[in-house]
């Protein structure tokens, strides 16, 4: 099994990691540098990291909530509210951006209300964000039900006799007590959100500094020079890898803090008595 | 103002628990001091953290009372049981609460650390004037801590007396089995002291109590004696023998007899060897058999 | 060649002769043909309705010109390749891939806008109104070089691309953003527009705006059956082939 | 907090179902039923189907030995090989596409191999296998290796006291026991599979019956049809959620007939004795 | 061939615990039969299947001598603790091992069914002529079960005896507070007697060990006396008094008195009043305390 299960792990790796080689290997290393200074590339650099952290500040601000009320609550139809949180999972891009089209786009069904409110999100960032969104939080969603759910009820119940109410019960006990999940699947809504490219360019369109994200840049790349396209999805993957790491550096450093060694002992009962 | 009852909780027991969750636990406003069975300690909190938790006030004073001030900064990850322990105690006292509820506070502990604890709290909660309410399945626990105890039968009430009560009148076999009694079938004869009882196992007991007809027979190991087999009218097999506190522990295929240390010499009492075993008719309880069907389980 | 690969598949879009199963067109005649002796066919995705209507018989591939000619290069099955210009199967010629390519139809840049036209426009000239949400494709793609080209045949270059809100990468966002009303206006080829539906209106460019595409046709050397490939140009270029494709907007070569 | 909660699951599942009741919505029933019909529709069905399952089975004989190995190795490095399964996460598709290109093309790092070895993958549809598998494989991974890393290792340890070998240790001990936590990421991968369109479209083309999925087919149809294109999105949506809600109801019949009520009490020994 | 050793595991003590890891319970080729402390049973096979695992054969005989056999189609999550223990020990044993490891076998089970489950495990042993190593925390529960215990602190093995022999000679006072018993911290001088001590909280105690100098004084609660508070020259303050067994528990500050149930009316023993406490010099053991340092500390 030994040498099986080595050439199990070989050959999935190798099978992952290929296609991040050659990318990198694809031209000489200067060139794939000078491709990250280009003014396309730090723009959709800008407009990436801005319209993701939005998009994750909401997707945390109501997705958590949301969670941790459809973890909790028991409810007739809650598995049905929960299958309506995958199904946009399974919507390919290109479909997602058809529906956040037909609905909020400005002949979509929420169109006339949002004109009458004043709002247009024809071709504006808001409308990336969105399409971030509606890609990404699902896979938020989805995780942070899952840690929610598994969180000891009691902790929450203690907190309550302790004079806490549903809110400071929420916030001050069952998120940090859930972090180790939520930061999981916050980081592959993460992963997700950054690399969205077909609903952001059909219903947000595709304009350099505005709405034009690390994806979409490498996309309108591909015809014109291909080298930089490569330099720019390298890039890509460099933030949003450096990003997950340093969350992930981050989340470790804090559950250390949490947990030393096993435990101490009994000694200070004999010491104090 | 139940100093405490003992909680036996059958399975398939929700109503209780439930009724008993609506009344104390959900509601944020009730004072109540909730020491939960494996203490829920907020395991991102300090010490100090989770004893502030009810209110903005750091409560050094209690840290200090229940001697674990040195332990303020310590996660609960790094404790022990014990310290886990008084560390929720302190957290549901600084909620200063007008009833406390301890579920099963020694129920995570090892057998010393939970001798230790156990006598920490009697003396804490003596101190403090605070009714108490312990849910335990260890009836020497309840017995320890407790003024009075309610047994609790598939939900039921079966009992609620003081601890010495419960031994010497327990109203069920239950009840008697948990204070450490053997409990044996039989049908009792009335006779001029009382009655004579055929255990359906064979055999014969003779008790104070007046009884006729199917009875269970109640009478703990420390009343009953060892004989030469043809000195009694109860004879039984020894499985084996143990060691407790200062007593030897005989166990027989039907009951458990406690003798006294002079017996050591094992050999006298080796596996499989026959023994007599008779009792003080005083100590010897009847209470009329549970009819078939009726509640007979124990939860586990 | 990897590089023009990768670029010109990114605008592909393949759709299959059923593909086009409007009302008119039931897709049952489309699955005529033995599977295992067909004919495969690469064309433009311009060409999506009415290569079917001239032949139902080949497996149609449809794509960006780009894509396609990279696909032929990378060794797709292939027997006849019909491009949106005569760039590509030039390209593949001097490679030796095809037989020289002929052209076979023309076709024409126009101005799309949604059915109801929120934004007004009935001319060209009108793309430079403030607030005209414009969408035009990718300056590497021939609909988005064609565009270009209109701007600076009017000299409206600099207040057009003000208007210009995204550039799409190939022809069909295009459509779709102007078809569901999210873009005021788009330019696409007139047979775009006529395949889109009625969900869009189409405003004609002036004459001396309007660049003109070369649609080129040639068999592939590789091909299994170059006898049928021939027959199937034959066809595309008979009475027949080219009044089903003036009928779909084309002109004639 | 009643009215706030209720107003956060409101806004949320609004925000997640709009886009799908729009593009159902978006024309008559009928025409919508009969976008289901077309040829161009079927045979993508069948194409998607074909490849997931094949994608799906691979994913699942190599993943799952791989992710318990991982769960349960300990080895200098293993964190690093972890967050090497994640950057897949985080790559945009195209850019997945472009990486498989450049690593497994016919101009590709492995492309002269593949030649002398007589594999020829470019649109096969064995290259949308490669693509699906690619991108959605690292979810399965991810969640995988969580679920094995939760699993009680007594259980393991028993089942070799009992004179299980390594690999029945595996089959027959972990992955029934971490059955929920591998179907909850089979399902996140399935999900992100059967809707996978950048990476299939750069790497295997869309050749209708052979490597158009459902998700590019719905691409081909955007402007030659656009109501059809809407159709077959709505159809994948129809598809992969039967699909996952059929899962969900297997996994939770498996897991009711695994506990039923809490315990039976200790009624027996009585009854014996 | 050690019957049973009790296992007391110190924190930080992965060597040991590695070593026995290594040694028991990876290879799969040993015939080790392992009950983990937990059971760890197989939650998605039936009785049956887990019984069955270890090979082939169905295993109803087995099954039948644990009395589990109407149990086989169930799975483990509807089992009581005490059906569950027998499970892992008939998985266990159908892998027809050379020696079985007991990891805490009763440390999931509540009160009464660990009594129960406990004279199950030990008939059956008994019956199966198979060398068993039981580790447990619980002195009573070794006392019961083996015939030598071994004791460890902090991984070192402090001592391996009868229980008896760990009850009246224990190496140290570790070894002592397990088998029940209170340890106190004195000075000693020798006397014609053997030695008579000052206790540090004050107060005297005669011992028939020779000792000199600082000592550890070990002696039970069932081997000391109550008095009246004049009548003694060691005397201590009544904390709290239960009842356990036969017996009052009776609590004082610095130790534990077991008093005859005689004194059963509590108003003599309240909370607070004074006690003289007496005790045969012979029941008195002296130990050298430990000097300061050592290892003193009790793993959680
Ligand atoms: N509100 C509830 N609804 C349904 N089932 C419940 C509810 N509360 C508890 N249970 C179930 O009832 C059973 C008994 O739970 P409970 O917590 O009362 O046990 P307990 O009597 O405290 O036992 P233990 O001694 O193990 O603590 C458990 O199987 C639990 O899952
Ligand atoms: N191989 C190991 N490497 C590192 N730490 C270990 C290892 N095995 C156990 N530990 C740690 O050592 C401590 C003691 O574990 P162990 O299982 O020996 O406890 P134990 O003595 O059986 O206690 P208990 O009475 O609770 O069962 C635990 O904190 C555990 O996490
Ligand atoms: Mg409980
Ligand atoms: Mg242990």
């Amino acid at each position: 099994m030994a040498v099986g299960a080595t050439l199990v792990v070989a050959l999935v790796l190798a099978f992952l990691l290929l296609p991040i080689v050659a990318l990198i290997a694809y031209q000489p290393i200067h060139e794939l540098v000078n491709g990250f200074g280009t003014r396309v590339a730090t723009d959709a650099v800008l407009v990436s990291l801005k319209t993701n952290a939005i998009a994750f500040a909401i997707m945390l601000a109501l997705g958590t909530p949301f969670a941790y009320i459809l973890a909790r609550a028991r409810f007739r139809g809650r598995s049905l509210v929960i299958t309506a949180v995958e199904v946009p999972l399974v919507m390919p891009p290109a479909v997602a951006g058809l529906g956040l089209l037909v609905a909020f786009g400005r002949l979509g069904l929420l169109g006339h209300t949002l004109k009458v409110l004043g709002i247009d999100l024809a071709f504006t960032q808001a409308a990336v964000v969105l399409a971030i969104l509606f890609v990404a939080s699902p896979f938020y969603l989805r995780g942070a039900i899952a840690s929610f759910g598994a969180l000891d009820p009691t902790l929450i119940d203690v907190a309550g006799t302790l004079g806490a109410g549903p809110l400071r019960r929420m916030l001050r006990v069952a998120v940090p007590v859930a972090a180790g999940g939520l930061g999981a699947a916050a980081a592959v809504a993460f992963a997700r959100g950054i690399g969205e490219f077909g609903a952001t360019i059909l219903f947000a369109g595709s304009f350099q500094g505005t709405t034009q994200t690390l994806p979409l840049a490498v996309y309108s790349l591909f015809d014109a020079n291909l080298d930089q396209a490569i330099s720019i999805g390298v890039l890509l993957i460099i933030v949003s890898a450096a990003i997950l790491l340093a969350a992930k550096l981050l989340a470790r450093r804090w559950s250390s803090s949490q947990s030393t060694s096993p435990s101490r002992g009994d000694r200070s009962i004999f010491a104090s008595s | 103002m139940e100093r405490a009852c003992r909680g036996r909780i059958a399975l398939g027991d929700e109503l209780w628990l439930d009724a008993d969750r609506h009344v104390h636990l959900v509601p944020e406003r009730r004072r109540v001091g909730y020491l939960p069975q494996d203490y829920a300690l907020f395991p991102h909190l300090t010490v100090a953290g989770n004893v502030r938790f009810s209110g903005r006030r750091d409560r050094s004073d209690l840290l200090e009372r229940l001697r674990i001030a040195h332990l303020g900064g310590a996660r609960p990850a790094q404790l022990s049981g014990g310290e886990r322990q008084r560390v929720a105690l302190a957290r549901a006292l600084a909620r200063e609460p007008r009833v406390l509820l301890l579920d099963e506070p020694f129920g995570a502990l090892d057998a010393i650390t939970r001798q230790r604890v156990r006598s920490e709290l009697a003396e804490f909660l003596a101190g403090l004037g605070l009714p108490a309410l312990l849910v335990t399945h260890a009836f020497d626990e309840a017995a320890f801590l407790a003024d009075r105890i309610g047994v609790l039968d598939q939900g039921t009430l079966v009992q609620l007396s003081s601890p010495s009560e419960l031994i010497e009148n327990p109203a069920t076999a239950l009840v008697a089995e948990l204070t450490g009694a053997n409990v044996l079938d039989g049908i009792a004869e009335p006779s001029p002291a009382g009655a004579s009882v055929r255990l359906s196992g064979g055999g014969e007991l003779v008790s104070s109590t007046r009884a006729k007809g199917p009875v269970q027979v109640i009478v703990h190991p420390w009343a009953l004696e060892l004989t030469d087999p043809g000195a009694s009218a109860l004879t039984d097999t020894v499985l084996a023998v143990g060691q407790d506190r200062g007593a030897l522990v005989v166990r027989l295929t039907r009951m458990t007899v406690h003798a006294p240390p002079g017996l050591n010499g094992r050999a006298a009492l080796a596996a499989g060897s026959r023994v007599g075993v008779r009792a003080e008719p005083g100590s010897v309880r009847l209470i009329e058999a549970a009819p078939p069907g009726a509640v007979g389980g124990v939860g586990g | 060649a990897l590089a023009a690969g990768c670029g010109s598949s990114s605008s592909s879009s393949s759709a299959s002769s059923s593909a086009s199963g409007t009302s008119s067109t039931p897709a049952a005649t489309s699955t005529a043909g033995a599977a295992a002796g067909r004919l495969t066919v690469l064309a433009a995705a311009s060409l999506t309705k009415v290569f079917p209507q001239i032949d139902p018989s080949p497996k149609y591939t449809f794509g960006g010109s780009g894509a396609l000619e990279t696909d032929i290069e990378q060794g797709a099955p292939a027997d006849v390749f019909a491009a949106a210009s005569p760039k590509q199967p030039a390209q593949l010629y001097a490679k030796g891939l095809v037989e020289k390519p002929v052209e076979f139809a023309t076709n024409t840049l126009v101005l799309i806008v949604p059915k109801d036209n929120p934004a007004h426009i009935t001319s060209v000239a009108d793309v430079t109104k403030p607030g005209v949400k414009l969408v035009i494709c990718n300056a590497t793609v021939p609909c988005g070089d064609y565009a270009r080209t209109v701007f600076k045949n009017l000299g409206i270059t600099s207040q057009a691309m003000k208007n210009v809100v995204s550039q799409t990468t190939d022809v069909t966002q295009t459509v779709a953003e102007v078809a569901l009303g999210q873009a005021d206006a788009g330019f696409v080829y007139i047979t775009d527009a006529k395949a889109a539906n009625g969900k869009v209106a189409v405003v004609q460019l002036p004459p001396k705006a309007k660049p003109g595409a070369e649609d080129f046709i040639a068999v592939v050397k590789s091909g299994k059956d170059q006898a049928a490939a021939t027959a199937f140009v034959t066809t595309v270029l008979s009475a027949v082939g080219q009044s089903k494709l003036a009928a779909a907007g084309f002109g004639k070569p």
